[in-house]
């Protein structure tokens, strides 16, 4: 993926201003340093070895006093219209709900359906309107050179036209907690109809997206029935498969392994067996595994889905 | 001129009074032990967080398997973060250089209130140990990073609290120095010592003391409030029973950006005077110096809100902000560009102070510049809180007064110890640490341009190659810290005797012996002209 | 000191410092019968009211009269930073 | 310490102001806050205002701008060198300085009774608005008492130096700055007053 990938308007909007101050920047720098390096050799010791007693120029010093401050004062307006330009959302713009919580995303449409990435259709205009259910976090896609703070109990909004179809990382900015950086989601812009086939759908429309050259969610299909059940139960918002750490323990490697947990307030050391796997998910208030929070939601699997489940688990080792 | 004065009076480094060895220096108020003092507190505090920065990189070696949990990494850069700040470039400059000189600079023979001098480092030292005690107690060390943005900082359940009374601790430190500062230079100016007579380095100590009256106690509040918070909920920050966090990132940043001059402008201080020395000429333009070193302070404390430009808060203020704060960047740029002009016809001494200097004026010209760019709106709310702003300040912060410090530490070394270091060391120090830090930290800059968050324990697949030339950066750079330090430590000890001028400086004290004598001056001196004031040579 | 002597000479006798006394009472009165008239009078007063009771006190209580200017200047720094900072955080506030 | 530092009364002043300077931006940190809070909640501000007991505030007030008053008039005394009338007037102080702590305390514990603290259950069924008109209430009051607790232990010692001749007529720059405390702990109340008292 190319980094400098400009995928929205806004984008464009930053960029042009970044390549200005970065010019004039470049340009300075240089001047300073060669500037610099010069009078070292040209004026050394050896070259110059009586010193011109100058005390000051008044004439050069209103030059770099003025011509600095026009510049400043140039890239301060040239940055803020375009800064106007990239918050003010128009009229006809969709508004979607973005919530923020220790340490997930949530999209719900002006329609009320909901997702846990965001669907964009390309070329048509978005507003985020960005809360967050607990601390501070931050609402950010590099490609659309956007960002946007998610604070508790105000709402803060944004916008966006894409410009190109494709998926796009969503990050989390602002320091939230033990799973500030796995706070991840996607952006899927795709062509309008395809949008507009999942939106006006109903419930079992296919989300969009999956024409999409990238690796979009796996059809449950294709995966181990424990696993597609787990996915359907958003336990992997949680837990990964690969030893990734996350919100609780990691998956890999579990079946087998001693682990230690709090019952109460007392601290023991259990064998996970296949008991131990049913009442953590059954009752996962029980025994919190050291080192986590105890915030585990309670799933409904029916004993059969449980049996699923845990045998997957049995398998990851 | 060497011997005159030598024989008069021994080196302040000699126990004379009735308490020897460390008893005389616990109790010292000398200041310019009590500079030692500082300085050798903030090496130890300092080692312990570059030895973390170093950690930080190796985390970001791999992708997910890694060496520590995320807890601790967040614990990690937050402790990194208060250290640097609280314990080491806050105080910096101003504590270890301005203790030691200021006093000499306008000749006099110490500060105003030298107990009160030794009270503020005991008030560093109280508030370093329980910073340090706040890793080991209560919920383990806080992990909100050194902004302790509310919410998240009244509900974590790490120990916040004690780490933010730390830093409460040590901006009363602060602020003592400061109350010392601006009253010795207002009495205690030798006869004849007229304000525009003063070293440049006086100027910056007085404008960075104002700023740490005004500035500093907006943050002790702030931190008591978070205090008062967390212990009885009084609910001004905490949204569920009414208050704002967007009023705790308001006081916060109220004295945490001044902070940022506070680090700065010693630094600026210490390299208007050693340009001078090394290219034998006035600086150019002393009053454009001293005047953009007193705007500084002011206009600088009317732009913290650029650090909220995605908080949400009104397009007024978001429109102003942004505007000050270019306007800030003015007198800084005055400053570069008379350095620069400070070169021009000198007759230039090329010593390892002058190479730090300009090392100094080169990063700091490309932090400066970077802080521009995230100042126009358009572009922070790009690069806002990723690692284009990490490079950002380590570039001002480390590039800056850090470069600023070394080069204050070697242009002052003789006078301080006596003792003369290898210059050679030190010039081949000097390449590692330069080519590591730009690799380090301009790294991080294209990191923060591709999208990298800041204080993310993994990153996504993308940004890997950068995050290992950032580590490997890091390696040299400390590969040449410590040939740097390892050099000036054996200099301390085993070092050649030094002149008593060895750079041809003509401050005052360059007029006195090396090592300076208990009260500096045998005879309070009478100033008649201004500071950089060298006679014509071959005359 | 040669400052103390200047400062000795125009040391203000008790008298002065009880007729203020007695004006800070009176103001006190007035600014408590204000704030009964209303919303509108209550915030004028404490406007006006309250800064100059602090006035008197800082002019008179604590010698600022009689000192140089150094220390008026010290104090209407830090005064006029305290309103910037105001003004400033209000530019954020009033026109959310 | 060593000898040879020569008195400078004016530089003790010097270093007095700033630190009162200080003293001045950390209560105005809060009265920042205040302003912020009240601009958003005007109507909750208004109805806990009329909660507060005006008249012990109003008589708190008055106890504060008297005691003001005696400290100043020791410093008078202490320049004539009438040194009884300076211990008379130090002692009103300190006597003053205590009823006011006593009102505060009643005050304070009359809120307490009806259930009104920090953290308390029956503060949590409030409006959002009124809690922090409480909490800031308590702290900005709370710092102030604990300003009025270290002052009178300064000004307790001074009694002490005055009774012992340390502080004298042609040595007084001690007594001046710990008044100079006093008074600016006075100002701040000025502030309070309105603030809360009367801001209904
Ligand atoms: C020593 C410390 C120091 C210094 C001196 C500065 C100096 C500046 N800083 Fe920096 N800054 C920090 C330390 C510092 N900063 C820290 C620690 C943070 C992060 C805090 C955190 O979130 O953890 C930060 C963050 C920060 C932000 C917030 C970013 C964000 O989080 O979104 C901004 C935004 O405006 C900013 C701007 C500036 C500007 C404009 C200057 C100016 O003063 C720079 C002026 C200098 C120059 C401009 C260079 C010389 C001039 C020329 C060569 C003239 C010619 C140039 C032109 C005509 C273009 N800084
Ligand atoms: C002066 C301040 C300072 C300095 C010198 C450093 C030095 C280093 N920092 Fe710094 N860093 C900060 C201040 C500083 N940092 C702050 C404030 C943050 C933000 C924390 C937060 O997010 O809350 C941060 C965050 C931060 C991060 C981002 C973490 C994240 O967001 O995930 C990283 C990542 O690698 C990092 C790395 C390093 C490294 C490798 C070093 C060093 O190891 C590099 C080597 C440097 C040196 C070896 C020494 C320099 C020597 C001197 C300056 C003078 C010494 C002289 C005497 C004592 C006399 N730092
Ligand atoms: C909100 C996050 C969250 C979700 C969703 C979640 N878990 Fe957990 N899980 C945790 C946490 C935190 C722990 C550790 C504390 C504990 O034991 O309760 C945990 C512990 C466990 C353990 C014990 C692990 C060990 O190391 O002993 C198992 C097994 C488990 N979860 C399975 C599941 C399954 C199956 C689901 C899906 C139905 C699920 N979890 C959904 C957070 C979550
Ligand atoms: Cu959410 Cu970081
Ligand atoms: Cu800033």
């Amino acid at each position: 993926m190319d980094w400098m990938n400009q995928a929205a308007i806004s984008a464009e909007k930053s960029d042009a201003v970044f390549f200005y101050v970065f010019g004039l920047s470049v340009v300075f720098l240089i001047f300073i340093t060669a500037l610099m390096i010069y009078f070292v050799v040209r004026y050394s010791k050896k070259r110059n070895p009586v010193a011109s007693q100058i005390d000051g120029h008044v004439g050069l010093e209103i030059v770099w006093t003025v011509v600095p401050l026009v510049l400043f004062l140039s890239i301060f307006y040239y940055g803020w219209t375009n800064y106007e330009y990239m918050s003010q959302a128009p009229r006809d713009a969709m508004a979607v709900k973005v919530t923020a919580r220790q340490w997930s995303w949530s999209f719900e449409y002006p329609n009320g359906k909901q997702s846990k990435v965001l669907f964009a259709p390309l070329g048509k205009p978005m507003k985020m309107e960005v809360r967050s259910a607990d601390v501070v976090h931050g609402f950010f896609i590099p490609s659309f050179r956007l960002k946007i703070d998610a604070m508790p109990s105000r709402t803060n909004t944004t916008w966006f036209q894409a410009t190109k179809v494709g998926s796009f990382d969503i990050q989390c900015t602002v320091i939230c907690g033990v799973d500030h950086s796995l706070m991840l989601s996607k952006v899927i812009v795709v062509p309008e109809e395809e949008f507009k086939a999942w939106y006006f759908g109903g419930e079992n429309a296919p989300e969009p997206g999956k024409t999409l050259p990238l690796p979009a969610t796996p059809d449950p299909k294709d995966l181990p029935r424990g696993l597609a059940l787990m996915t359907a139960n958003s336990c992997l918002d949680c837990h990964s498969v690969d030893g990734k750490p996350m919100v609780g323990p990691t998956l890999l490697g579990l079946y087998g392994k001693q682990q230690q947990v709090l019952v109460g307030a007392t601290l023991k050391t259990m064998i996970v067996d296949e008991a131990y796997l049913r009442r953590a998910i059954t009752n996962p208030m029980d025994e919190v595994v050291r080192g986590y929070p105890p915030a585990m939601p309670e799933a409904s699997f029916t004993p059969q889905e449980l049996d699923e489940v845990v045998s997957y688990i049995k398998t990851l080792k | 001129m060497s011997t005159h004065a030598a024989t008069a009076q021994p080196s302040y480094l000699v126990d004379t009074g009735t308490r020897k060895g460390l008893v005389a220096w616990l109790t010292t108020t000398d200041h310019k032990r009590i500079g030692l003092l500082y300085l050798y507190s903030m090496m130890t505090f300092f080692f312990v967080a570059v030895g973390i920065g170093f950690v930080m990189r190796l985390v970001q070696l791999t992708t997910f398997q890694k060496l520590i949990t995320a807890q601790t990494y967040n614990a990690l850069f937050t402790v990194h973060g208060v250290i640097m700040i609280f314990l080491f470039v806050v105080p910096g400059l101003p504590a270890i250089f301005g203790n030691f000189f200021l006093p000499i600079l306008i000749g006099a023979k110490d500060v105003s209130f030298p107990r009160l001098n030794l009270a503020s480092w005991y008030f560093f030292m109280a508030g370093a140990i329980l910073a340090v005690l706040s890793l080991f107690t209560g919920g383990g060390a806080p992990d909100t990073g050194w902004t302790f943005y509310a919410p998240f900082s009244l509900k974590t359940g790490t120990n916040v609290s004690l780490a933010v009374f730390a830093a409460f601790i040590l901006g009363f430190s602060s602020m003592l120095t400061g109350i010392n500062f601006i009253t010795t230079i207002h009495r205690l100016r030798a006869p004849g010592m007229q304000w525009f007579r003063m070293p440049l380095m006086c100027w910056a100590l007085y404008s960075t003391a104002w700023i740490q009256l005004l500035a500093t106690p907006i943050l002790a509040i702030t931190l008591a409030l978070v205090i008062l918070e967390r212990f009885f909920g009084i609910g001004i920050f905490d949204p569920a029973k009414g208050g704002d966090p967007l009023l705790y990132q308001h006081l916060f940043w109220i004295y945490s950006h001044p902070a940022v001059y506070i680090m700065i402008l010693p630094a600026m201080g210490a390299i208007s005077e050693i340009l001078p020395t090394f290219a034998k000429r006035p600086i150019f333009g002393y009053k454009a110096i001293a005047f953009s070193s007193m705007s500084i302070a002011g206009v600088g404390s009317l732009v913290w809100a650029h650090h909220m430009f995605t908080s949400g808060m009104s397009g007024t203020a978001l429109m102003l902000f942004s505007l000050l704060t270019m306007i800030v960047a003015v007198p800084s740029a005055i400053k570069v560009f008379n350095w620069v002009s400070t070169l021009y016809k000198g007759s230039i001494d090329f010593q390892p102070p002058l190479l730090f200097a300009l090392t100094f004026i080169f990063l700091f010209c490309i932090g400066g510049l970077t802080g521009v760019m995230q100042g126009a709106l358009a572009i922070n709310v790009h690069i806002h809180d990723t690692y284009f702003i990490v490079g950002h300040f380590h570039y001002v912060m480390f590039g800056g007064t850090g470069m600023a410090l070394f080069a204050a530490l070697l242009y002052w070394f003789p006078k301080m110890w006596g003792k003369m270091y290898s210059k050679k060391a030190i010039y081949l120090s000097w390449f590692p640490m330069f080519i590591g830090f730009n690799m380090l930290y301009f790294g991080m800059m294209i990191l923060g341009m591709m999208g990298m968050p800041r204080r993310y324990y993994v990153h996504l697949p993308q940004f890997h190659t950068m995050h290992v030339i950032t580590t490997v950066g890091s390696w040299f750079l400390i590969l040449g810290l410590l040939m740097f330090f390892g050099a000036l430590l054996y200099a301390i000890f085993k070092g050649e005797k030094a002149e008593d001028n060895p750079w041809g400086g003509v401050t005052l004290e360059w007029t006195i012996p090396s090592p300076p004598p208990l009260e500096n001056f045998e005879e309070i001196p009478t100033i008649t002209r201004g500071p950089y004031h060298f006679e014509q040579e071959g005359k | 000191m040669s400052e103390h002597a200047e400062h000795a000479a125009e040391h203000p006798g008790y008298g002065t410092f009880i007729r203020i006394w007695v004006i800070l009472l009176i103001l006190t009165g007035c600014l408590v019968g204000v704030s009964h008239l209303g919303q509108t009078a209550a915030v004028w007063g404490l406007l006006t009211l309250t800064p100059l009771k602090a006035g008197l006190v800082f002019y008179y209580f604590m010698h600022l009269k009689y000192e140089g200017p150094l220390l008026k200047i010290v104090v209407l720094v830090t005064l006029g930073t305290l309103l910037i900072f105001f003004a400033l955080l209000f530019s954020d506030v009033a026109f959310r | 310490m060593t000898g040879h530092v020569h008195r400078d009364d004016f530089g003790a002043r010097l270093g007095m102001w700033l630190f009162l300077v200080t003293e001045m931006v950390l209560f105005g940190g809060l009265f920042i806050g205040y302003s912020y809070m009240r601009y958003r909640y005007p109507a909750e501000f208004h109805h806990g205002g009329s909660e507060l007991n005006a008249t012990l505030g109003i008589i708190n007030t008055l106890v504060l701008l008297t005691s003001s008053l005696t400290v100043v008039l020791a410093i008078v005394a202490i320049q004539r060198s009438e040194k009884k009338r300076a211990m008379a007037c130090l002692g009103a102080t300190l006597i003053l300085g205590l009823t006011f702590l006593v009102i505060k305390a009643f005050e304070w514990g009359a809120k307490f009774h009806h259930g009104l603290y920090p953290n308390s259950p029956h503060l949590a069924t409030l409006p959002p608005g009124e809690q922090v008109f409480y909490g800031l209430y308590f702290t900005m009051t709370g710092l102030h008492g604990v300003h009025v607790i270290v002052g009178l232990a300064v000004l307790g010692v001074m009694l002490w130096w005055v009774a012992t001749d340390r502080v004298r007529q042609d040595r007084y720059v001690h007594l001046e700055n710990s008044g100079l405390y006093w008074h600016l702990v006075d100002v701040i109340w000025i502030f309070l007053l309105p603030l809360f008292y009367l801001a209904a």
